[in-house]
């Protein structure tokens, strides 16, 4: 029962997030805005989903699965970069220089412009 | 030699924990198997990953997971409540430029990643030369406090891990 | 109680969908989009472990974790063909 | 059970590869390769084409599964026939691509040619449906790679429509295996021989609609309205020695029709008696008339030469139309014939055009060796056009006799008799143009240099050689008519005497020699350290 | 849901159909695509459908299995439409560089009659 | 077959095998081809000679040989009368042309062609006359009209040659071709192509309800041969032809073959109302109107030809009168008819090799020029005036004897009257002949002065003269071969009697008329030649070319409309052909109701396909916005890997999501190339019919399907199912199937792979080394670009996910036997890690430090999916045969290894390779348009130096 409960607790509250999530992404005006929004569905929505699941089989099914803290694992590592990404690009394809912040270093930011030069290395190289 | 054999032992400690996730059952055989391909896979992917990143302290790592989970957990309650109930005309969102002390990559793509995953702020640009960080926050009334809170909270936490 | 809690879940993920669908449809911009299918295949990796529970089984479970390398790798393509035209550049 | 059966698709897919990745930057060792594989491949296929004779079906179960649940290979005389005919024109053909250094202006042609001869020979062999896509698959896609070898800009449009043009066909294909699956449950055809005849009429309308859609994809390969539109753009833009080589890839769709049309969906089985003989015979009778307009149309002669393959296709399928065992065997003498015949214009159209300049059909000066060209074409042109005495008369006059009953003479006395005037024509008046009014164009002394430099050599005795083959294979083919024929009245016999073949292939075997392996059954705990999971 | 799927079906082919008959190389590329979907999912359902009955044998329960074969046939089938797909973008991006635009039609503009 | 029948095939092949040896020595000059020429002519007139004394006693000598049963054609040949008088003109002539000729041409002329030529028709012609097979004939007979072709087309740098030969091949052509349909049906209602079998067969035949088109057929092809109206036409043209051509071919021989055949098949056709009005009606007309020509054509061949058509119309109109009088007097007549007729052709020859021209006007006096040439050309042509005491007179009037008493439609008075009135316009243009060229005085402006010719050219025309004169001096000389030639026509033996005088017959009024007249006619000549040109006379030619250009035209119109290079529409037309062709072939069966009760539709699955088809119809509304388009196709690839799922095909989920990757990727890289976007070209009514086609095909897909999924079936399948684990070791039942039930499919499947990697490089190479390359180079793909090539962060992630993808790729594949996977999928999810390094640092710099070849990878995947399959064979096994065991190995538990594994790598190896060089050579491509290949992995990192130098830059 306890399990039973724990679960469907995960399970509800992974919705509500994940559902939120979509919203947001729905509903908030600015791409920007906007960006915040999946992270949500990653986080605690997939998040709450697999540990609902990685509870069920342990709880219910007796069986201890690691595949849903491989999934995290992998949401974790990739959704920074997604969003870093989509974020180059929405910037690069829909703000203006003059919308963002000087970066307050010499050098502008990575879109604008190329980085120092740097010493070779060659000695890594295979 | 041994850097040839083992040209990143974390990783090799990672992967084979991954096999074991995913063959999920721990046997001799499978730990074998795990090893051998926790060993030979980073020697394949070496030429890719030139040099050894520098882990001053590991263990500090742990409670930084720790943190940054919960961050997760109260900061996604709180921008959901931001999606759910705040008109969208109050939404404040702002850029935060933050300057990075940071200067191994590996800690920079941490502290970028960290800042994403907490929701509420999303990390959007580095600058050229790496010594700042762009941030968009989704609703803040005082930007300068986010940036002082992300150098607090997780950079510095950060330069300890990663020296 | 488990089940309910499922077709609840399940619920919000499928209305999700049709959220991501709209952004998708509608853009305005193409970062708009690509965010959307990102979305959209983090929805569908909830919707599959999900199922996985709902018919006690794990043997969804590699497409779930394919999906995800996948959603990760095209994402990131689209984004690189409008940053810098050839994605393997 | 012979393993040679398999050795005409295993050969080159173990040379290709050698070809393609070993000895890719060794143009002669690839050669050398590449030739040696074909000149094997002859051997095997004559082989295979002496055995088969014996009049027995030669089954060949991959994998020791029974039929129909595994895939098998299946020889008997049309296979083996089809089989050899790929084989002698392969091995023609890379003469004359050696010979002429095409096979040097791109990569990848060996490769692609052993390729390409695997999956004709797979097409040809299979006794499966689902397999005889998987090896159309095979071979179109090696067909794209050598039809833009070497490239250039209307070679790759014309590339890129035969390449969707296919596409279409192959979805077409599987909306049509998909369709006969779910109506027989089965994929093998002998078992479609058997069950397609068991569907009840009440309940005939979605194994008719398998049929139907199975004969547009092969009239598609086999060019016959309304799906011919692809081959002149094709025919006339690939390199000549592929053109050559592609003769006998309309063949493939020919064979299919009437190997699936006479094995499960002849018109003694009662849900799909109607399907071929509905539609066959009128698109062969417009394809065989497009054909001859096309030629007569043509300005340039490959396009010429192209339309003049619809045409002999349109000549050939009225004579599958019937589904009856004396056309079918003129429909396979005259597959032969038109065969050899397109193989031979194309190359000897490469010999002409690579001297001349162009193809298109206006006066220009004369090439060195006009005479002996001249005289070649005329050959290859007669027989192409059923003229005596080459093998192409002998082909039109068996269609004619074949089809003599009263519904389908006049059509097809008709169409095949002014088709072949027109053909006549048409060509008279390219070889006149080309061969003849050159003759008249003195050139001015001094242009020579302007109009090709450095001039064009003189076909070596190598070059012009494979041509002579086939041409000569041509007149054998005329000579050797009536043990041509035998053979193929055989061949079409036993085409027409289906229990042999559907015996043959779903004859029960001994429980296959899998006792090495364990008898492992569900309750055995398993073994597999990976798979444990409990539903 | 077989007339979900059925229609799903449908408006993948009349999709696919429709693009495969656009001007330009790269709709019909789409078009292809979703042909190439249609077809897949067509050559499934020849399987009927079944819901939670993945033809992975269960040796511990007696449960349905549904078609394995038309399933191994669109496996088949998917690979072989990638690799031609391949082909094909290969092909249109080597028609677009030689001939300027990815006009899919070849217009042959050559009036020119002979007087033999 | 007796050993004198045996020589029958050889003299068949003599020519052909003597046509060799001219071809051969083309530059051995002329005296030496005519020579070799000669000698198998010789052969085989001694070869007919010795057969000669037999037939001549009624003996039919008969052999053949079988060819192609299976229809009956055989190389059977015979040899009676008409066919052995036939031979030796054919022979004799051949033999004298090959005389002249030598001296005719000139040594710029390829003379071996000539002679090869010549001796092919001579093969052909000679065929036609001893064939017993009428298969057999049709072949001689059309080559008859290939050799032809070549003969007048000769000259091939003349303008007239070429159309000449194109126009006598066209229309022979296409009367041969007609025969074939006429001798088919002619074969089918005697039961034998044998021709003594068909003639035997005469009156089944004439009663047959397949006599009528048959003889249509029949004689369209002898009509058309023998130049008959209004097929006449091409002859005139052959002309062109060189001089011995004409004499030999269209006097002599080629054109008598349609009269042969009348004559040859008169027995089995003739004597019915049908034959005599097309035969005898066409003859008649025929022989008038070109008489009538004839006499107002100034070319001196061109004169002859139109008597030439003159007189075969007469040797039609006596066939056709089905009179054993009547074909007696045909014979006569050919023989009489080849003596005279090739004596002015040669003659005709000399004056216009000596005088340079043909034209009568320019012409006269040419008696006192060359006295040898006019008096053979005055004995030939008084005989074709049919005169008195030559050979023609005799033959002539025996055609007017028949003529006489011939009723036309109940009318007497029509045939003799016509009759008359050719034989008139014959003595006149005869006449012509003689006086305006030969005599009134020598002109001054001749454009060559003539003067008679060497020996060799006059002897041949001369030797024929002898001929003339002798016959017609002394007609009983003629009397045997007439008799042997009509006994074997009529097919009874006839008795006739030549003589001069045959009292005062009709036929003697009829023949002074048409003197006198003819003489009152050429004094006439030139205010009726006048007339004629104001006429404007009738060119058939004008109306031939105007049909021919006519049919072209058409056929472009037809061609080039349907075939315009427009795939849009030939996918239409396919398209709406399937879809209609399918229509009609379910319409014509039935379906059984519906067996299988619906599942149920969750509202999750509904809104799955609400996404997808939102999506397809996204697509297919804004596919113009390209990248939009792709974006919006990875949702249709989601949604249906995830309707995979939930259909119980985990596999299929699993490959579906990572081929639309892998694909997307590759479309995205060719994007980069292509325009973004695609421009609204289609009318409106075009889309509005391409949406119907469109819908129509989607409709019907679906009801299909619906329709199979609501009924019950059996399939095969459930043997796989039992026999998955048993016998193939795996539980995934998909995967067993593909590995073991089916592995040779998914061996074709990865090979198909093989090839597209193969082709892709291929391509991609000959395009670089082009113009495209050239284009590409000069494109410049710089739009607005991020400064951003390889940012930091996804390097590090990359560092971290690709090893672990990597992990995924390998667990997929250890696992596919028994769970979803397998050596495909797990191929491609090796291809997504890397490409993830690729997109992290760029393919350059990744593949640089690659240590696996893409070429071989795949090469050797083929080669290891091979080996696998042919290790069967070592334990006697079929290719494919799967082998597997259960290994244990302490301190592992126990594990199975199977063969199937093995294969399941080769697909592996294949599928990586395959993935990774098409990656490769797209890659090639943007670096060929100038992009550059960093040397560091990522952008910048910050943990390293810079450069100095680099310092303070803005
Ligand atoms: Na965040
Ligand atoms: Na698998």
């Amino acid at each position: 029962m306890f399990a039973e409960i724990l679960v469907s607790a995960f399970l509800i509250i992974a919705g509500i997030f994940g559902l939120v999530g979509s919203l947001g992404l729905l509903k908030l005006d600015d791409t920007m805005q906007r960006l915040h929004a999946p992270t949500k569905a990653t986080t605690l929505g997939v998040g709450g989903v697999l540990i609902a699941s990685m509870l069920y089989f342990l709880l219910v099914k007796d069986k201890l699965s690691f595949h849903e803290l491989l999934i995290t694992l992998f949401l974790f590592l990739t959704a920074p970069v997604t969003a870093l990404f989509i974020a180059q690009t929405h910037i690069l394809m829909g703000l203006r220089r003059r919308d963002l912040p000087p970066t307050g270093g010499e050098h502008d930011w990575s879109i604008y412009d190329d980085p120092p030069e740097q010493e070779p290395r060659e000695a890594d190289q295979t | 030699m041994l850097k040839r054999i083992f040209p990143h032992p974390l990783l090799s400690m990672t992967l084979l924990l991954v096999w074991l996730m995913l063959v999920n059952k721990v046997t001799p055989g499978n730990v074998l198997l795990g090893g051998f391909l926790g060993i030979v896979v980073p020697i394949l992917t070496s030429p890719y990953w030139p040099g050894r990143p520098r882990l001053k302290r590991p263990l500090m790592a742990v409670p930084y997971v720790l943190l940054v989970i919960w961050d997760i957990i109260v900061a996604n309650i709180q921008v959901a409540m931001i999606i759910l109930f705040k008109p969208r005309a109050r939404i404040h969102s702002k850029w935060v430029v933050v300057p990075l002390d940071l200067t191994s990559a590996e800690a920079i793509t941490v502290l970028a990643g960290t800042i994403t995953m907490t929701p509420g702020t999303v990390s959007a640009l580095l600058s050229a030369d790496g010594t700042s960080l762009l941030v968009h926050c989704l609703h803040t009334d005082d930007p300068d406090s986010v940036r002082d809170e992300i150098k607090t909270r997780y950079e510095a936490r950060l330069k300890e891990i990663f020296g | 109680m488990i089940t309910y809690a499922l077709y609840f879940a399940i619920g919000c993920f499928g209305l999700g969908l049709l959220f991501n669908l709209w952004r998708i449809v509608t853009g305005p911009g193409q970062a708009d989009r690509v965010l959307a299918l990102d979305t959209m295949v983090i929805n569908i990796i909830a919707l599959l472990v999900l199922y996985g529970i709902l018919q006690g089984t794990a043997i969804y479970f590699e497409a779930s974790m394919l999906v995800a390398m996948v959603g990760f790798v095209s994402t990131v393509a689209y984004c690189r063909f409008l940053l810098r035209g050839d994605i393997i550049e | 059970m012979s393993h040679w059966i398999i050795a005409p698709v295993v050969l080159p897919a173990m040379m290709a590869p050698l070809i393609g990745y070993v000895m890719r930057h060794d143009i002669v060792l690839a050669r050398v390769a590449s030739a040696a594989s074909t000149v094997a491949l002859f051997a095997i296929a004559l082989g295979l084409a002496f055995w088969a004779a014996d009049g027995g079906t030669h089954v060949y179960r991959l994998g020791d599964w029974p039929a129909p649940f595994g895939i098998v290979l299946v020889l008997d005389r049309l296979s083996a026939m089809m089989v050899l005919l790929t084989a002698s024109l392969a091995l023609i053909v890379l003469w004359h691509a050696i010979a002429t250094g095409w096979d040097a202006k791109g990569r990848h042609f060996h490769a692609l040619y052993q390729f390409q001869l695997m999956g004709i020979c797979g097409a040809f062999l299979t006794g499966d449906a689902f397999n005889l896509f998987v090896f159309f698959e095979v071979l179109l896609i090696a067909s794209y790679g050598l039809m833009v070898h070497s490239g250039g800009k209307v070679r790759m449009q014309a590339g890129l429509q035969y390449v969707v043009m296919n596409l279409a066909g192959s979805t077409l294909f599987l909306f049509a295996l998909g369709t006969m699956y779910a109506t027989t449950g089965t994929l093998n055809m002998a078992d479609l021989a058997v069950k397609v005849p068991q569907i009840a009429a009440e309940d005939s309308g979605m194994v008719r609609v398998a049929a139907v859609l199975l004969l547009i994809v092969f009239m598609i390969k086999a060019a016959l309205f309304p799906v011919q539109f692809w081959l002149p753009g094709t025919y006339s833009n690939a390199p000549a020695p592929v053109a050559a080589l592609f003769a006998i890839m309309t063949k493939v769709g020919a064979y299919a029709i009437i190997r699936l049309h006479t094995l499960a969906f002849h018109p003694g089985a009662e849900p799909t008696k109607d399907v071929v003989t509905t539609w066959l015979f009128p698109a062969a009778m417009v394809t065989l008339t497009l054909g001859a307009l096309g030629v007569l149309a043509a300005r340039r002669l490959m396009p010429l030469l192209s339309f003049s393959v619809i045409g002999s296709m349109g000549t050939m399928m009225l004579a599958v139309a019937p589904v009856d065992a004396y056309a079918t065997e003129t429909a396979l003498y005259y597959l032969v014939h038109s065969t050899f015949s397109a193989a031979a214009l194309f190359l000897l159209a490469d010999l002409v055009v690579s001297r001349r300049g162009s193809d298109v059909l206006d006066a220009r000066p004369p090439v060195l060796q006009n005479g002996l060209f001249a005289a070649l074409f005329f050959a290859a042109a007669i027989a192409m056009a059923g003229m005596p005495p080459l093998s192409g008369f002998l082909g039109k006059l068996l269609i004619l006799d074949a089809l003599r009953g009263p519904e389908l003479m006049p059509w097809a006395w008709t169409g095949i008799l002014v088709g072949s005037l027109v053909t006549i024509v048409g060509f008279a008046r390219a070889g006149s143009m080309i061969f003849w009014k050159s003759t008249s164009l003195k050139v001015p002394e001094g242009t020579e240099a302007i109009q090709s430099d450095p001039p064009p050599a003189p076909a070596k005795g190598a070059e012009v050689a494979p041509t002579m083959m086939l041409l000569a294979l041509l007149a054998g083919l005329a000579v050797l008519a009536g043990p041509a024929t035998g053979y193929m009245r055989a061949a079409a016999n036993q085409l027409f005497q289906p229990t042999g073949y559907i015996d043959a292939v779903l004859a029960p075997v001994e429980a296959p020699e899998k006792a090495e392996k364990p008898e492992a059954d569900p309750e055995h705990d398993v073994a597999d350290p990976l798979a444990e999971e409990e539903h | 849901m077989e007339l979900l799927v059925a229609s799903a079906i449908g408006v993948l082919t009349a999709g696919g159909v429709y693009l495969i008959l656009r001007l330009r190389a790269f709709p019909v590329i789409l078009g292809l695509s979703l042909l190439s979907y249609a077809v897949n999912i067509f050559l499934v359902s020849t399987g009927r459908l079944a819901i939670n009955a993945p033809p992975i044998l269960n040796k511990y329960a007696d449960v349905p299995y549904t078609d394995p074969l038309p399933q191994a046939l669109v496996l088949t089938a998917i690979v072989i439409s990638f690799g031609m797909t391949a082909v094909l973008v290969m092909f249109a991006l080597g028609a677009y560089l030689e001939a300027g635009d990815d006009s899919i039609d070849m217009k042959e503009a050559e009036e020119k009659d002979d007087a033999a | 077959m007796t050993t004198q029948s045996s020589l029958l095939p050889i003299i068949a092949l003599l020519p052909f095998l003597g046509a060799l040896v001219p071809g051969i020595m083309i530059r051995a000059g002329r005296t030496a081809t005519a020579t070799f020429t000669a000698v198998p002519t010789v052969l085989a007139l001694v070869m007919l000679g010795t057969l000669a004394p037999g037939v001549m006693d009624g003996t039919v000598y008969t052999m053949s040989i079988p060819w192609l049963p299976q229809m009956g054609l055989e190389v059977a040949f015979f040899l009676d009368g008409l066919g052995l008088m036939f031979a030796c003109m054919i022979l004799g002539v051949g033999l004298l042309i090959t005389l002249y000729a030598r001296y005719y041409l000139s040594g710029e002329d390829p003379v071996g062609q000539f002679y090869t030529y010549l001796l092919l028709f001579q093969g052909a012609m000679l065929g036609i006359v001893i064939s017993d097979n009428i298969l057999l004939l049709l072949i001689f007979w059309e080559l008859t009209s290939l050799s032809s072709f070549l003969l007048i087309g000769y000259w091939k740098h003349l303008p007239e040659g070429r159309q000449g030969a194109r126009m006598a091949l066209t229309v022979t052509g296409a009367g041969g071709l007609a025969m074939i349909g006429g001798m088919l049906i002619l074969g089918n209602v005697a039961g034998s192509y044998n021709l003594t079998d068909i003639l035997a067969a005469g009156d089944a035949i004439k009663a047959s309800d397949w006599y009528t088109p048959a003889v249509i057929l029949i004689l369209l092809g002898a009509f058309t041969k023998s130049a008959q109206f209004p097929f006449h036409f091409w002859l005139p043209h052959a002309m062109a032809a060189p001089t011995p051509v004409s004499a030999y071919l269209h006097s002599a021989t080629m054109v008598k073959a349609g009269v042969f055949l009348m004559a040859r098949m008169w027995p089995a056709l003739s004597g019915t109302e049908l034959w005599f009005y097309a035969v005898a009606t066409t003859g008649l007309v025929t022989m008038v109107i070109a008489a009538v020509i004839a006499l107002f054509k100034d070319d001196l061949k061109g004169l002859l030809a139109f008597s030439t058509v003159s007189h075969l119309g007469l040797l039609t109109m006596l066939l056709g009168f089905g009179t054993e009088a009547a074909a007696i007097a045909a014979v006569f007549h050919i023989l009489n008819h080849l003596t005279f007729k090739a004596a002015l052709f040669m003659t005709a020859g000399i004056i216009d090799h000596e005088a340079h021209t043909r034209d009568i006007k320019r012409l006269g006096g040419l008696a006192k020029l060359m006295p040898i040439t006019a008096v053979i050309g005055t004995v030939a042509a008084l005989s074709m005036a049919g005169i008195p005491l030559f050979n023609g007179f005799l033959s002539k009037e025996m055609m007017l004897e028949e003529a006489s008493h011939t009723y036309w439609w109940e009318n007497p008075w029509i045939v003799p009257a016509l009759a008359t009135f050719g034989a008139l316009f014959s003595v006149a243009y005869s006449l012509r002949f003689i006086f305006h060229v030969f005599g009134g005085p020598v002109r001054d402006d001749y454009p060559s002065k003539p003067h008679d010719p060497p020996a060799g050219m006059w002897l041949s025309p001369a030797f024929l003269c002898i001929f003339v004169v002798l016959i017609g001096v002394a007609p009983f000389l003629a009397e045997d071969v007439v008799n042997m030639a009509a006994t074997a026509v009529t097919g009874h033996e006839t008795h006739a009697h030549l003589k001069i005088w045959h009292g005062v017959t009709p036929a003697l009024y009829m023949s002074i008329a048409a003197v006198a007249g003819g003489a009152v006619l050429l004094l006439l000549h030139r205010p009726l030649d006048a007339a004629w040109i104001k006429a404007g006379p009738f060119y058939a030619k004008a109306v031939f070319d105007a049909v021919i250009a006519g049919c072209v035209r058409l056929s472009r119109a037809i061609s080039d409309t349907l075939h315009d290079g427009s795939i849009s529409r030939y996918l239409a037309i396919f398209t709406a052909a399937t879809v209609a062709v399918g229509y009609v072939a379910f319409m014509r069966g039935e379906i059984a109701p519906p067996t299988r009760d619906l599942l149920p539709i969750p509202p999750v699955v509904a809104v799955g396909w609400v996404l997808l088809v939102c999506a397809t119809a996204v697509i297919v509304l804004q596919h113009h916005m390209r990248y939009r388009a792709l974006v919006v196709l990875g949702v249709i690839g989601l949604m249906i890997s995830a309707g995979f799922i939930y259909i119980s095909a985990p596999d299929l989920a699993l490959t579906q999501i990572s081929v639309e990757t892998v694909t997307i990727m590759l479309l995205l890289l060719a994007l980069h190339f292509l325009p973004k976007t695609t421009p609204q070209e289609n009318t409106a009514g075009r889309r509005a019919l391409d949406g119907v086609i469109a819908v129509a095909a989607g409709v019907g897909v679906a009801a299909l399907s619906f329709a199979f999924m609501t009924r019950d079936f059996s399939s095969i399948s459930d043997f796989h199912l039992a026999n998955s684990y048993k016998g193939g070791g795996g539980t995934n039942v998909v995967n067993v199937i593909l590995v073991d039930f089916r592995g040779y499919d998914t061996y074709g499947e990865i090979i198909v792979l093989g090839i597209a990697g193969l082709v892709i490089f291929a391509l991609m190479e000959a395009l670089l080394s082009g113009p495209a390359g050239a284009r590409l180079r000069n494109s410049g793909y710089n739009f607005d670009r991020s400064h951003d090539r390889h940012p930091l962060m996804m390097v590090i992630a990359t560092r971290v996910m690709m090893p672990i993808a990597l992990m995924v790729g390998v667990y997929i594949f250890l696992r596919g036997h028994n769970q979803p996977g397998g050596g495909f999928v797990a191929g491609l999810v090796f291809s997504i890690a890397l490409l993830m390094q690729y997109m992290a640092s760029g393919f350059g710099w990744t593949s640089r430090r690659q240590q696996f070849e893409y070429h071989a990878m795949i090469g050797w995947g083929v080669v290891i999916a091979g080996l696998t399959g042919m290790g069967a064979w070592l334990s006697g096994t079929p290719f494919l045969t799967s082998a597997f065991g259960y290994v244990h190995l302490p301190p592992i538990e126990e594990f199975e290894l199977a063969t199937a594994a093995l294969f399941d790598l080769g697909v592996f190896l294949c599928v990586l390779g395959a993935v990774m060089l098409m990656l490769y050579s797209l890659s090639r491509m943007a670096r060929h348009a100038g992009e550059t290949v960093n040397t560091e992995p990522m952008d910048y990192d910050p943990s390293r130096p810079r450069k100095m130098v680099e310092k303070g830059k803005a």
